[in-house]
């Protein structure tokens, strides 16, 4: 059973360069309370594995949002993503030297991350064959053929901390994911050492029908309450 | 024709291509307009590659940025029959074969249907999102560009920018003419009637094999 | 959007010879319906990819269970399972020399589809490591050491027809699986050419919610409803 | 003893092992009465390898045999805080270390901790279902079994055997003793008050190592 945390606790458990694994897309499913309390907590050098940087502006009028925040304040010292066009900040951050940015084809991403969390060895995907992925050595393995077709080795991600935005969260940890929030955190929550999960609702146990589990609570560590820890 | 007749006659050509029932996922930019020029009587269903199959745009009623975006940011929502899935389900669909046709833009293609669009060194760094995964697994792969970059071609002989995948693109679309890639060449098959075919290969650094059955791009 | 058939169209497509992947556990998610349907067809010559051979008896008093229904009428010459202890009956044909068995583990025959469906190379699983799953020439590519530990490379599984079972499944095919019958189902859906869902309860486009949907209908190509289709 | 009270005491000890919160697969057999043996204060969710977390068993209310079964086709339930789940996320689980105990039953088992336990040659064919999954994947493997077969051992100097796997066995519980394998080999460090360590050892083929340490079983 997860352990039901206040947001400073989470931010405290969480130390300077820390691995984190952050689910959402463009800031849909970022852990929007648990980042912003990450962002004012004054830590960092953080290896921040997020499908992207986000975006400076966000849709209820946030100044950053999501993790852009921790872009914005510089606690990021590596990202690994697959996508940072729209935070022009990564760009920048990059080109001064004072950030490392690895960029993996985003169903290699999902697919390695899900790799860490299920024991596989790898991930043999066609895609990147050809491109100058095949040279990424932090992340490709080789290079094999099978039965004629050419596929890369793409090594399974793993991080110290997942941190995951839940719609509703029942008692056992058990998430719900709304609308399009699920994306990464899926497979993120089986991939970190702490899985610490942002509920927008907490819920009795079996308030969610079982069948309808997205995530099992057996993954999650830590539930942080976000609709009553900030109002 | 001004920028936005030229965006407008390549979608609309693109349009053309999708079959009533297609699964189809769409680039950003003008590939997200091909829905409002579909023919009559063909419905698509489209697939966001963050999670979603069957996307609509959302009413005033169905608005909700924070738990509904597709690929682009831009909240959306699925239409009754649609659903939700997780990063991994969805590149599975891609990389599986199960996407009937991707549509997106390109920076440069080549005689060999090697596509480049995720990076210029040393300018931008976007990143190659889920480009590389699109074009590697969707059946049928379309280009939708304009034809020539500040006069410059784009679409080349051999790509030069680092590549999103090899021998993936099956047609390419732009303001000038329709281009099959075969295993002998880019064949033009059609042609907007403003241009000779010598003026679009006079555009074009990859040989262009004329069809016979030329046709005018409509 | 699939196409709802009846049952007699289900079978009629359905050629001798065919690999047929077909959902369940013990019988639990097979479709009762259609497999009972097939095992009257005469049909057979089948390469019957399925967790296991079922058991003769049903919960509900049925003499022969789900897939035993085809074992016992010897409609499957080639069986690719991971358990067929408790339907005799398998042991019996394959000592016989009239079908073949092969084993795959459990955790491996379910991720090898799951390959075979999204496109991936194969799947490198630590698990038959050292055993003689390791001699399995048609399903082990290679053994792998990768990062110091050892894992088998077993190849992708795909088949002709999938069929599967669903206990609600919407008019655009989607499918929800009620209790432990979604098992192997969920990834077969997606690795075989042709796939037919026998529907418990065929329900609106909708009806089921967008994020609870366990099988996108873009998977589905036919549709049986079960619960009309038998009475 | 006899064949159902040796049973009982196998489980009530093999009971022991399991902490509070312990997410655990249980073989069929034996190991599925262990909840029945689990002492005051200790809860463990179980999972069940075809698709649940928190198998309980279930009521007549909650019997639905066509749609609800564990790993072993009996009619179960999941209790509240319960899911169900497909067999890849399944085995995800079990492969990716997050079930904390498997206890399962075996053939043969060695003092390298490789088990044997899922088919005899010529004779019977079960198959090895997710058995070889839970012994790679879970973070500790209990072995219950008979100390002998027929009177011949079945704890091996090297299983003879098809293997189930290498070296994943942690614990070895009978109705002789409890062994620990380690680096060193099979460390007997508890023993049934009614044999002597002479005679666990003239029950066993493989060395075991007397615990300085060695304490009565219960």
């Amino acid at each position: 059973m997860p352990k039901f945390i206040t947001l400073a606790e989470a931010v405290e458990m969480i130390p300077d360069g820390a691995s984190i694994m952050v689910g959402g897309f463009m800031g849909c499913g970022n852990p929007h309370k648990v980042i912003d309390a990450l962002s004012k907590s004054g830590k960092g050098n953080f290896k921040l594995i997020c499908n992207d940087g986000a975006q400076p502006g966000g849709p209820m009028g946030e100044e950053y949002y999501g993790v852009a925040k921790l872009i914005h304040n510089r606690q990021v010292k590596h990202m690994v993503a697959t996508h940072v066009g729209l935070n022009p900040e990564v760009g920048l951050q990059m080109n001064e030297g004072s950030m490392r940015v690895d960029l993996i084809p985003q169903g290699s991403f999902a697919e390695m991350i899900r790799a860490g969390g299920a024991g596989l060895g790898g991930v043999l995907t066609p895609t990147g064959v050809g491109t100058i992925v095949e040279d990424y050595r932090d992340y490709v393995h080789s290079v094999q053929e099978i039965d004629g077709r050419k596929y890369l080795l793409m090594k399974p991600l793993k991080a110290d901390f997942a941190l995951i935005s839940g719609y509703k969260v029942d008692k056992a940890g058990n998430v719900w994911y709304k609308g399009s929030t699920r994306n990464f955190g899926w497979a993120m929550a089986t991939a970190a050492k702490t899985v610490i999960v942002e509920a927008d609702n907490v819920v009795e146990a079996g308030e969610i029908e079982p069948e309808n589990v997205m995530t099992s609570g057996i993954f999650v560590d830590y539930v942080v309450d976000g609709g009553k820890a900030n109002g | 024709m001004d920028k936005e007749n030229i965006k407008s006659y390549i979608i609309a050509r693109a349009a053309k291509e999708l079959k009533d029932g297609d699964i189809v996922n769409l680039g950003i930019g003008m590939p997200t307009m091909i829905p409002n020029y579909l023919p009559e009587g063909v419905e698509v269903t489209i697939q966001a590659e963050n999670g979603l199959m069957g996307v609509v745009p959302c009413t005033k009623e169905s608005y909700d940025p924070v738990y509904k975006v597709d690929a682009g940011a831009t909240p959306v929502t699925v239409a009754p029959g649609g659903c939700y899935f997780d990063s991994c389900t969805s590149f599975g669909m891609i990389r599986g074969g199960h996407i009937d046709v991707t549509v997106l833009g390109a920076l440069e293609v080549d005689e060999k249907g090697s596509i480049s669009n995720w990076i210029i060194p040393g300018k931008k760094l976007p990143g190659m999102g889920g480009a590389m995964d699109l074009v590697v697994g969707a059946k049928r792969v379309i280009v939708t560009m304009e034809h020539t970059q500040k006069g410059e071609p784009k679409i080349l002989k051999n790509c030069r920018l680092p590549l999103t995948a090899i021998n993936c693109v099956d047609l390419i679309i732009t303001e000038m003419g329709v281009m099959e890639v075969t295993d002998a060449g880019l064949v033009l098959s059609e042609i907007n009637p403003e241009f000779t075919p010598e003026q679009v290969q006079g555009a074009t650094e990859a040989t262009l094999i004329v069809s016979p059955n030329l046709k005018p791009m409509a």
